[in-house]
């Protein structure tokens, strides 16, 4: 099944077009519409995402401007929309579902493991599984206990599965078009926390492809490693940093499964010195994989052990006690200054 | 010999594990006799009373929780309102030894239980996730990912039975609830263990904005029974009596070892999903006002005065009673709450493993340096 | 208005949604006709011909390839003799266009669809997963993690209303499979999105030592149906041709947009669950025997012998078809498997990662070191 | 919820009774039916663990002795029995479940994460959920797809869970001793390709505690880490080479969470070198954690980047070819190999 971006035209008449200030959201909503659009096997279900328009209004009035054989409602049953999916996508579909909160895919994991990321190779390419599942994740929105997690490291760690998230909206935009176009599964991880902040910017397919890091912030003291809900803050540590004196570069994933060592391992190299950043609890996260492959790659560049700033090992807490958990720019901060600079001499 | 065909004899008796047709009532709207009560027994006066009591107390208790969430003294409030006879129909049911496993929705039930109002607001609060002690009042945790309290229901009731305990659970769910794979399987190992539960399905017509057409092609909810072996009740769910009496009917089975049931109560929420949800996006105002017509206290209400057994006077001393409650509980919201991060790290594991009790010195000494102080 | 009501006057008839009370049967243990057909109507003559050619096919490759287990020439083998009527009955109800959705047990089934020995056989001699192409035969790689086929079959069926294409898909399950969730989110979206779905429940009495009396307190499988709003039947699941009839009549109902169908057979495995299997541990061998003489070839042949339909000289042709293709099947298995370590890292995605070339590199690299063939 | 091994003085007279060969499943089935008599709240059940004693033998007998209260088979449902093993101990019994292979716990998912890992912090320590979940797991037994996943990684990612598994018959009955009588959920991995290893020994609860990591073989050179199946394979590879000059230190984990990071890193702190091995996909594998943390800790002591070996990134492959998934000790000898002995002296 060979799927291209079927936009060309209209993205690059929007590309003519004025840049607006956009929330995620409305990106993402923007994305949808425009792949609904685009492709008529595109289909979008899930819990509440059609008349509601979704609890984040993520899919806000695309049941109305689709129909309902498009953009749909479906009993509240998670295994059953991802199970369902793929044989959507066994009959040549390309579903788009919505898990409502992280927490709420667990009940899908079967579905996920055992077969959204393992027909393709069961059946030795036979069968392609354009499946997006889209994943509202992470904290900071003050959510009650089982709406805050961050469940990323258990789908980067199945093979035959895309992971990537978003940092800012443009990228929202962007990389849900290309999730929804790419022929593998794709688990598009949205920052809660970042739904309502607001970037001016022309939504376009043009950008880097879909397994490209992308450097945010270009410095030469140290590697800031952040992706999703993390990468505002991470570029708002690297502001504060330069009144400390470093030069921070932050580098926003947008793909941790796979990985893109090239981009990363690079500037590594070129620093000497990297800081991961996630939400998730740090012991079996994301970030050991980033910090064990970096260290092997790099390890003669290193001038201080590739540190990890993440949430504690601990169940998400609750509202009144999110702030104590979560990383902030303190905390990055505060790392960047244990990467043993004594002996260094930057300018 | 035959294994597949042993319950054959029973199937031509299959009649007898389907509900009515229409749903049981004590009660009618008017507050009249029901002319449907089925196998059900309206409680005696004593029970009538304490039920009314209850709601008034309960619609007051939701009432004011939904304004402390508008208000942001609350994280979030998913409001019972409307349900109230499920609420405190199913709760008053229990007898003290039996164990209730509600849902986010269900605070009233909790509240009724005898958890103290701050306790039971913790968690929509947002101090920690359950702010009762489960055991003391054999009330577990309110469960938010859906259906997944009904296992642990079947476990516990069936523990009971291999410890040969006389204990019932009663597993609180919605509509939506029943559409995922955990409340078949908790419906199924009942039905095979026949565990001593309870099963009440609060039927409130939506499962946030899908409606129960989009979530069921089943004739009625409790016509799942049949397919687990499980005798099942369809009841008028704004009926606070035809509740009381159907539950304890079920705990009465399930205490005599004859297993669990399943009741379909059919009721309505009347507030949003939750204090953050737009209900009108989803439903029509004359929808609402149709239910509210049907009002769980007001027909018990209409029911005790025609009866002698509420005056104005008594009506009036539960009114004040009530409003204490809503006092009281105001001025508990409204008092800043008071947290300690390090307990962060007290209750993952039965003692702290030496990695948290390192990243517990590491925040307090983050917040000391900080000169903020620890709460 | 009131939504939960929507359906109650159904709630009256809802006893059309249930199944009979005993299995219907079209031939009976000895041959004649049954005495319960219910709605089911007997196939014609070819395709009784054919039933009992393709059961004599499926049995022969079946016994072969329990042998070829035993001789460690496949990694495992799950034998659905005894379930020879269900296999065949079931894959011959379909059109061309529809989809089979089988598990480990329904090689015969996928056999009897179209798909060559050797390619149904690849999963369980071990070369790769799926040793089929799933599109061109439409049938779905053999599915372990039980139940959940149940919603790719969904899944495909929906998709193929969403598209206005006429397609149905057939579901195969076990007895134990029906208590996993999927199963019930299966038949709940099936029944919901009206989807062109036939469910299958071979019940077989096992899932592997437990008998069905510990599986399920329903009186029927079948009557599970009507808690999705899904019709269901009750057959006798050793009868070819009630399966194919009723498999046919689902399969009709589901093209004319009527929606799913959900039939239990009553069958029995002859066998252990596999090779692997000790059967002796949880069942009687008397048992067993009274099974064998509800063997589902015996009694089709008894009525096409009855009816003139087959004779010693053409049953004599059918059993050396039956032998050429065990003996195919024999040479196929025999002879060495290569495999191609390359092919490990071909279709994790689309295209391979970098990562997985390098990583496909390394491998190759130390297999060129221990100059050991890569085949 | 206080829990003591009230087994003592059986324990103290079988110390003093002979060495016997015996295979991990049969020491397995005596810890299940020393615990069982031990202990009157624990159960065991699951799917064909009760008439048949389980499809690997490991409950083989313990229905027939201890009863149907005590062991017994359940409907086919994972969720439903981790779920009602919830609910048995918040009443006070301690469930010893089992799921039947690795990869069909996945339907369990929801139950693990949400509750089972959850409930003691959620309810401020007042449920102990006092649950062992065994599951068989790994690879190089022939097994078709879908039996032979390592999944552990997913758990040791799950704060509130603990994650344990034997490399040896002696170990999997201490082990599984003392996951039953540990407070905390306890996820307890079973090598599927060790049930028939056999070891002679008096089978005790006398031995390090649970959370410990122990060194199977001493040495100098370089730090070799296993767990579980791959203990012996490391034990192996540490044999083979001392005939290439290097004097390997085998560390078997036995406890992946917590991880004995004081163990464990006082070795590598001595050898300077280190590699890990485990079946399960490197990606986001738990070697990753093992990696990032020891060269976090011991920076300055390491010679070489910490080098993994690992399955590749994959879904575990057919029969067939899973002997060139799995890691050996040709791949274990030549990742000690590329440690960067150049500039070395080793006697
Ligand atoms: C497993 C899971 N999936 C999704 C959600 C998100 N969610 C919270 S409430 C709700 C609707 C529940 O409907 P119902 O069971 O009818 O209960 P009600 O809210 O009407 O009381 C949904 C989808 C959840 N809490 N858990
Ligand atoms: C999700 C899942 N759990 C457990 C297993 C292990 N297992 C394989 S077959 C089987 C029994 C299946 O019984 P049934 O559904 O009746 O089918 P049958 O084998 O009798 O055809 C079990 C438990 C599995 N394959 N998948
Ligand atoms: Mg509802
Ligand atoms: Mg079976």
């Amino acid at each position: 099944m060979t799927r291209v971006m079927s936009t060309d035209s209209p993205d690059k008449s929007a590309a003519a077009a004025e840049a607006k200030p956009v929330t995620m959201a409305a990106a993402l909503n923007q994305a949808l519409a425009d792949s609904l659009a685009a492709d008529e096997r595109v289909v979008v279900f899930g819990e509440d995402v059609g008349t509601l328009g979704g609890v984040f209004r993520v899919t806000d009035g695309l049941a109305g401007r689709f129909g309902e054989r498009r953009v749909f409602d479906t009993p509240l049953a998670e295994a059953g929309i991802v199970g369902t999916a793929i044989g959507m996508a066994m009959n040549g579909l390309v579903p788009v579902v919505e898990m409502q909160f992280d927490a709420f895919g667990y009940p899908a994991f079967e579905q996920v493991t055992s077969h959204l990321a393992k027909l393709h190779n069961r059946t030795r390419g036979r069968l392609a599984l354009p499946v997006v599942i889209r994943v509202p994740f992470g904290g900071g929105i003050g959510g009650v206990e089982h709406h805050s997690d961050s469940s990323e490291a258990y789908y980067t760690h199945t093979p035959g599965l895309r992971v990537v998230t978003p940092g800012t909206p443009a990228d929202a935009y962007l990389l849900l078009r290309q999730a929804i176009a790419c022929p593998d599964p794709v688990l598009f991880f949205e920052p809660k926390r970042r739904y309502w902040s607001r970037e001016t910017v022309v939504l376009s397919t043009d950008g880097p492809p879909i397994d490209r890091a992308v450097v945010r912030r270009p410095g030469r003291d140290v590697t800031l490693i952040a992706y999703g809900g993390m990468v505002a803050t991470a570029m708002e540590a690297a502001s504060e940093a330069v009144s400390e004196g470093w030069d921070v570069e932050v580098i926003d994933l947008r793909s941790l499964s796979p990985f893109d060592e090239e981009t990363v391992a690079a500037s590594v190299r070129r620093t000497g010195r990297a800081v991961i950043v996630h939400e998730a609890a740090g012991f079996g996260g994301y970030g050991a994989e980033v910090a064990a492959r970096l260290t092997e790659r790099c390890f003669h560049y290193l001038e201080a052990p590739i540190l990890r700033v993440t949430g504690f090992d601990i169940p998400y807490p609750p509202p009144h006690l999110e702030r104590f958990h979560l990383p902030n720019t303190d905390r990055i901060l505060d790392a960047i200054a244990r990467l043993q600079w004594e002996d260094e001499d930057r300018g | 010999m035959k294994t597949q065909y042993a319950r054959r004899s029973e199937a031509t008796a299959a009649g007898t594990l389907l509900p009515s047709a229409t749903p049981l009532q004590l009660i009618d709207a008017d507050g009249h006799p029901g002319d449907n009560p089925g196998s059900l027994r309206l409680p005696g006066p004593d029970v009538l009373v304490e039920l009314h009591r209850r709601m008034v107390l309960g619609r007051r208790f939701d009432s004011q929780s939904t304004a402390l969430a508008k208000q942001g003294r609350l994280a979030v409030y998913p409001s019972s309102r409307g349900q109230d006879a499920c609420q405190v129909g199913a709760a008053l049911a229990l007898r003290r030894q039996d164990w209730l496993f509600p849902t986010y929705r269900d605070s009233m039930a909790v509240l009724t239980r005898g958890v103290p109002a701050e306790e039971t607001l913790t968690l929509l609060r947002g101090d920690w996730h359950c702010g009762y002690d489960p055991v003391q009042y054999r009330v577990a945790p309110q469960c938010t990912p859906l259906a997944t309290n009904t296992l642990h229901a079947v476990g516990l009731g069936y523990a009971a039975t291999l410890k040969n305990e006389d204990q019932v659970a009663l597993a609180l769910l919605g509509d939506g609830a029943t559409s995922e794979g955990d409340t078949h399987e908790a419906l199924n190992f009942a039905g095979v263990w026949k565990a001593p539960v309870v099963f009440l399905v609060q039927n409130n017509g939506y499962a946030i904005s899908v409606p129960l057409a989009k979530q069921t092609a089943a004739p009625t909810l409790a016509a799942k029974g049949i397919g687990y072996g499980i005798p099942s009740l369809l009841i008028d769910g704004n009926d606070a009596a035809a509740v009381y009496a159907a539950v304890r009917a079920g705990v009465s089975r399930a205490a005599a070892g004859e297993g669990p049931t399943l009741i379909e109560a059919i009721t309505y929420r009347v507030e949003a999903h939750t204090n953050a949800d737009d209900a009108s996006r989803y439903r029509a105002s004359a929808e609402v006002s149709e239910w509210l017509s049907r009002d769980p206290i007001a027909r018990l209400e209409a029911y005790l005065r025609g009866a002698g057994l509420l005056d104005d006077a008594s009506a009036a001393r539960l009114a004040a009673e009530a409003e204490r409650l809503a006092e009281d509980v105001r001025q508990r919201m409204n008092a800043d709450v008071s947290v300690d991060p390090a307990e962060l790290f007290e209750h993952v594991y039965a003692r702290p493993t030496a990695a948290l009790e390192r990243q517990r010195a590491e925040l307090l000494a983050e917040l000391s340096e900080l000169e903020e102080p620890a709460l």
